[in-house]
């Protein structure tokens, strides 16, 4: 028994050997370009990402050579949440992290020496946003305020997206003390919803367009409700970096500008680097609408949101802007 | 039985055996079959949805073809490696503490409500400590294995060390045998099997976590695979590396359940007839 | 002839009582004390900012969990372990004497259940998430999911080895078939039974931290992994020490069902070792 | 005329077992009449455990077949209460020596009273009347197997069926319980079949002694001792015919080890 078990086993090692192996993580072969403008040594970072749409630009510029350029070598490590990216960038095991201003702004306030260094991706001022909050449409959700006394779904609760929800609610005459928030990742907004475990859901492409598209409706785009063109993601370091290593920070800042401004201009670029990166097919990669790409920080758009963010007693008092926004 | 007449039977009695064994293969394949059809059923009747359960043989077809994907074996080679790494040192740190502290009453009763209060901590509750200290990669997940692994070997050394026979430790006394030889001679080989024992429960364990550890603090390997093919709603790769990592952990059982036999084995022929 | 060959105890002087109890009390919370007096000395001479003092830790509990969290969140998530705890032992149980009695059963469900057992519980809950959404019963389930396989196949095998006599005792006196399961097979079985119970209770309290890591709103987990994200860390850490606590608890309880359900059997090892 | 109540008739008796195909019983046939008290000796191994479980319905014959009371016996009759030599095992450590010994009677049809009486009168009559609520394990071997005993007597079998119940005690214990069979027989008129392999105690306690061959087994004598109903430990194991017939007994025992018996009726 066990031995003809064995012999399967061979059996099955050998006819995978014969038909031939792939390897997803195989390094492209898009080599750096120009040679001439090559530094002198290569240095390794690890930058934390969230393995989502608005990472394509990373991805997508990381292919085309534009950190190699500048003597990076870096590494996406795509951490869950700025959460665990925080308490990382600490431990010294990541140099950069990618991730919603709500974390840095809370850490701050622990004075754990955490410091924003540039934006990444910012919400679309008008035009169809970057998320929206979703429903079935038969759910007898249409305006914000019928979301109050329902349940609703955020991706990471505590942070920009029920915080943005609560303030458009209550805008628009609800009372958003009566909704309860739950966590929900993205992809699975849309069976919880038919399964009725939720009334509605807080996703960004593609998911939003898979819920719209099936005849639900799409009740509020949070950001742009509350604050138009809101950051959505910033670039993040610690204290201790910028002291000590500030070469490093600078040719990441000159990088990753590069890198934004790259993204901005080639959709797509970044279309094929998303399929890649979340291995979805290239088509639904191409329905996602990218955000506003920039490393150039709207510095007011953070305050507005750590306004509100202290209203809604999200925390307990403003950080100090001036340490935690250190604009490269 | 006496000398009574053996007759040829024995050839009939290996046939009875096989017959024994083939009823156990035939009815453990029918349960398989039957289960695999009952979850294609489910899928192509769309009794449930089959994008959130795609059936057995699409997620069989995306097995497949992450088998031919270098990179899923890379991290099934990572999620073994955390996994070995954690086992051996929660192996060789729950013996070493587990032999001391059982030996030495003194310290058993000292540390008794420590060990009580901090072995039902589950590990993944240290999660954001240990990313604090160690980061994302692999030392990280390490703590979270190790701690949760150590307790299963740790507490079964101290049940062994404690089961040692009162007439044989008098005797090994009474021969003025040294701390050193009694430890060779008499704690090991009584504790051996609680310590089988012990490895067993661990490795099980170790593989839960480091599963865990890589779907929660992201250092590579299949639960983060996971959690990433989760993350984009792709149910066919979910499913698939569920059932790899159930395989994983079947290869695992079977392996140390059959160590722990033979150990046990060899044990009982010295110490005779143990009743449990 | 002594009827009684279990150990005489002799009474005890009262002095001697209080020295023994005064000797125990120091043996536990001796290392413990000591331990958190280094850890608060270390903390004030040289704060660390994610190892904070035990006194902190202390105020952070009080004022985190002797409130209305403990209502919203730590009486919840306790709910949930104790449904799943429940479920897991009874069901457990049930289909382990089945499956334990009917060889064919068996027979049909090995490969399965050495299977499912395998599986590491916390990579199912985005299965389980599909089939029962974010619900309160998705949690339990994953938590009886992960917690119920020591109780079972421990069920399994204890029904399987009950002794030979005592199996023969039973048919020679003609026991119904529900006298030889309440009178015979399970007790027999009772100390496997309970060996597995215990194994079930820390996986349990690991499962139920664990699915409320991902999918929730409220609950014990889910505020440790809250305060992480808000770097409340006095607060994590009171939350760690109240999982601590509540294992403690839980041991007890199981303890307290062990002594009164297998007294008989610790009376036997207690002869035997006389 | 005596009535017969136990009927053994060519019983044969087949193990396949792991070592092969093993006949355990050859051809075995005895009757045993309402209120006698038999013993079988037989030499070690000979299949005495397997004839009694034949009897008892807890195994069923390659051959031949056992009746009790007119009745064929295919699975465990109710009037029948067997003690086992494991007391150790055969009594129920999770149950106290009353819980024990009510057990069976708890699917009979009888009142709580009339169950509490028959439990008290077994315990009593085995002297353990004291000890109804200790637990199995907290008492002595010779004590355990006095609870065996008057778990049987309470079921109020008709015969009562005993496998080398004494072979696991001391000699002075294994005397009083010796005692104790004879008064259950001759106070209370139970039918009893005693399993032995000690000559000694066949001679002593039975009223016939049937002396079983080495495996496959066979009768090879069945022998009526002819001393008076009442015995004692002292005064009749010093009767010259107890030496007599215990040394018949033993040469039988000696010529069934050496195979020299030759069946007379095969």
């Amino acid at each position: 028994m066990k031995k003809s078990l064995a012999a399967l086993g061979l059996l099955a090692v050998a006819a995978l050997a014969l038909s031939g192996c792939t390897d997803s993580a195989a390094t492209p072969s898009s080599a750096p370009s120009d040679p001439g403008s090559e530094p002198a040594e290569v240095v390794k970072i690890r930058v934390a990402a969230l393995p989502i749409a608005e990472t394509g630009a990373l991805w997508a510029a990381i292919d085309e050579g534009i950190f190699a350029d500048h003597g990076l070598d870096v590494e996406v490590v795509p951490a869950q949440g700025g959460a665990q990216a925080i308490p990382a960038l600490l431990s010294g095991d990541i140099q950069f992290a990618i991730g919603q201003p709500f974390g840095p702004i809370r850490a701050d306030l622990q004075d754990l020496g955490v410091a924003i260094i540039g934006d990444y991706a910012d919400s679309l001022a008008d035009g169809t946003d970057v998320n929206a909050v979703v429903a079935l449409g038969d759910s007898g959700i249409a305006s914000p305020k019928d979301l109050s006394g329902k349940k609703v779904s955020v991706n990471s609760l505590g942070a920009a997206g029920d915080l943005t929800i609560r303030a458009t609610v209550d805008a628009d005459g609800g009372d958003s003390s009566t909704i309860e928030f739950i966590e929900v990742a993205f992809p699975e907004v849309k069976a919880q919803l038919e399964a009725g475990t939720i009334d509605a859901g807080w996703v960004p492409d593609p998911f939003r367009g898979m819920v719209v598209g099936e005849g639900g409706t799409s009740v509020i785009a949070p950001y742009q409700d509350v604050i138009p063109g809101l950051t959505v993601l910033t670039n993040i370091t610690t204290q201790k970096l910028i002291d000590e290593d500030p070469e490093l920070v600078k040719a990441y800042s000159t990088a990753m500008t590069e890198a934004l401004e790259f993204a901005a201009a080639n959709e797509d670029a970044v279309y094929a680097a998303i399929a890649k990166g979340l291995d979805i097919p290239l088509e639904a990669a191409q329905g996602i609408t990218l955000p506003t790409f920039t490393f150039e920080m709207d510095v007011d758009s953070v305050k507005t949101l750590a306004d509100l963010a202290v209203k809604y007693e999200y925390i307990d008092a403003l950080p100090d802007f001036d340490r935690l926004i250190q604009q490269q | 039985m006496t000398t009574a007449t053996p007759t040829t039977a024995s050839t009939g009695h290996r046939r009875r055996r096989n017959l024994g064994t083939l009823r156990r293969a035939v009815l453990g394949t029918i349960g398989v079959v039957g289960f695999l059809a009952a979850w294609q059923l489910l899928s192509t009747l769309r009794i449930i949805n089959p994008e959130q359960l795609p059936s057995a043989t699409d997620t069989f077809a995306q097995l497949g073809a992450l088998l031919r994907d270098l990179e899923f074996w890379r991290n099934i080679g990572r999620t073994m490696t955390a996994w070995a790494i954690g086992l051996a040192i929660a192996t060789l740190v729950g013996t070493v503490l587990g032999t001391v502290v059982g030996m030495l009453p003194f310290v058993r009763r000292l540390t008794h409500t420590m060990v009580e209060f901090l072995r039902p901590i589950p590990s993944v509750a240290f999660i954001p400590l240990v990313i604090l200290m160690l980061g994302l990669q692999m030392p990280a997940a390490l703590v979270i294995i190790v701690y949760a692994s150590f307790w299963q070997v740790f507490v079964q050394v101290l049940y062994g060390v404690a089961d040692i026979d009162t007439v044989a430790r008098d005797t090994a006394r009474s021969f003025g045998l040294t701390r050193a030889s009694q430890l060779r001679n008499l704690v090991l080989p009584t504790a051996l099997p609680y310590l089988m024992t012990g490895v067993r429960l661990a490795a099980a364990v170790a593989l839960i976590l480091a599963v865990t550890a890589e779907m929660t603090i992201g250092n590579p390997g299949l639960g983060r695979q996971l959690t990433l093919a989760s993350g984009i709603g792709n149910y066919t790769t979910v499913y698939a590396i569920v059932i790899v990592t159930g395989l994983l952990g079947l290869i695992i059982n079977i392996g140390f359940r059959a160590i722990e036999r033979r150990t046990l084995s060899w044990h009982q022929s010295v110490r005779g007839d143990v009743a449990s | 002839m002594t009827l009684y060959t279990s150990t005489v105890r002799t009474p005890v002087a009262k002095s001697r009582l209080w020295a023994k109890i005064g000797e125990n009390t120091l043996y536990a919370v001796g290392l413990p004390i000591v331990l958190l007096l280094i850890w608060g000395v270390v903390a004030s001479v040289a704060p660390a900012k994610f190892f904070p003092a035990p006194q902190k830790i202390a105020v952070a509990f009080s004022s985190t969990w002797l409130g209305e969290a403990f209502i919203n969140d730590v009486l919840p998530s306790l709910a949930r372990l104790s449904i799943a705890i429940i479920i897991a032992v009874i069901v457990g149980i049930a289909a382990g004497t089945l499956i334990g009695l009917t060889r064919w059963l068996r027979e049909l469900l090995e490969p399965l259940l050495e299977f499912f057992r395998a599986i590491p519980p916390p990579v199912l809950i985005p299965v389980f998430v599909v089939f029962l959404g974010v619900t309160d019963s998705m949690k339990i389930v994953v938590i009886a999911f992960g917690a119920i396989w020591p109780v079972l196949l421990n069920t399994i095998e204890g029904v399987r080895s009950t002794d030979a006599v005592m199996s023969e005792t039973a048919r020679s006196f003609s026991l119904t078939r529900s006298q030889r399961l309440f009178d015979l097979l399970l007790p027999a079985a009772s100390p496997r039974i309970m060996a597995g119970v215990r194994q079930t209770l820390s996986v349990a309290l690991i499962m139920m931290v664990i699915s409320e890591l991902f999918y929730s709103s409220a609950g014990l987990g889910y505020q440790i992994k809250y305060f992480q994200q808000t770097y409340l860390i006095a607060e994590m850490w009171s939350g760690i020490v109240l999982l601590g606590l509540i294992g403690v608890l839980l041991a007890v309880i199981f303890g307290f069902v062990e002594r009164r359900v297998l007294r008989w059997y610790h009376g036997i090892k207690e002869v035997e070792r006389a | 005329m005596p009535e017969t109540l136990l009927k053994v008739e060519s019983l044969n008796k087949v193990y396949e077992s792991a070592t092969g195909r093993v006949e355990a019983i050859g051809d075995i046939g005895f009757t045993m009449n309402r209120g006698e008290l038999v013993c079988i000796v037989g030499p070690s191994g000979c299949g005495k455990t397997t004839l009694l479980k034949c009897i008892a319905g807890l195994l069923r014959p390659t051959a031949g077949e056992v009746t009790l009371d007119g009745k064929k016996v295919t699975s465990p009759p109710d009037n029948m209460a067997l003690v086992f030599q494991e007391y150790g095992r055969s009594l129920y450590p999770w149950l106290t020596v009353r819980g024990n010994v009510e057990l069976p009677l708890k699917h009979k049809k009888l009142s709580k009273s009339e169950r509490t009486q028959l439990v008290d009168d077994a315990l009593l009559a085995v002297g353990l009347d004291h000890a109804d609520k200790s637990y199995p394990w907290q008492l002595s071997g010779g004590m355990q197997q006095r609870v065996a005993i008057a778990r049987a007597v309470a079921y109020q079998p008709e015969v009562l069926i005993m496998d080398e119940p004494f072979a696991a005690v001391d000699a002075q214990t294994r005397a009083d319980l010796e005692d104790l069979v004879r008064t259950l027989h001759s106070e209370r008129g139970m039918s009893i079949l005693f399993v032995t392999h000690d000559i000694d105690e066949s001679v002593y306690l039975g009223e016939r002694v049937v002396v079983l061959s080495k495996s496959p087994t066979w009768v090879q004598e069945d022998l009526a001792i002819d001393l008076a109903p009442e015995r004692d430990q002292i005064t009749t194991r010093a009767l010259p015919r107890f030496t007599e017939l215990r040394t018949h007994v033993y040469e039988q025992i000696q010529r069934a080890k050496r195979g020299e018996a030759v069946r007379s009726n095969a």
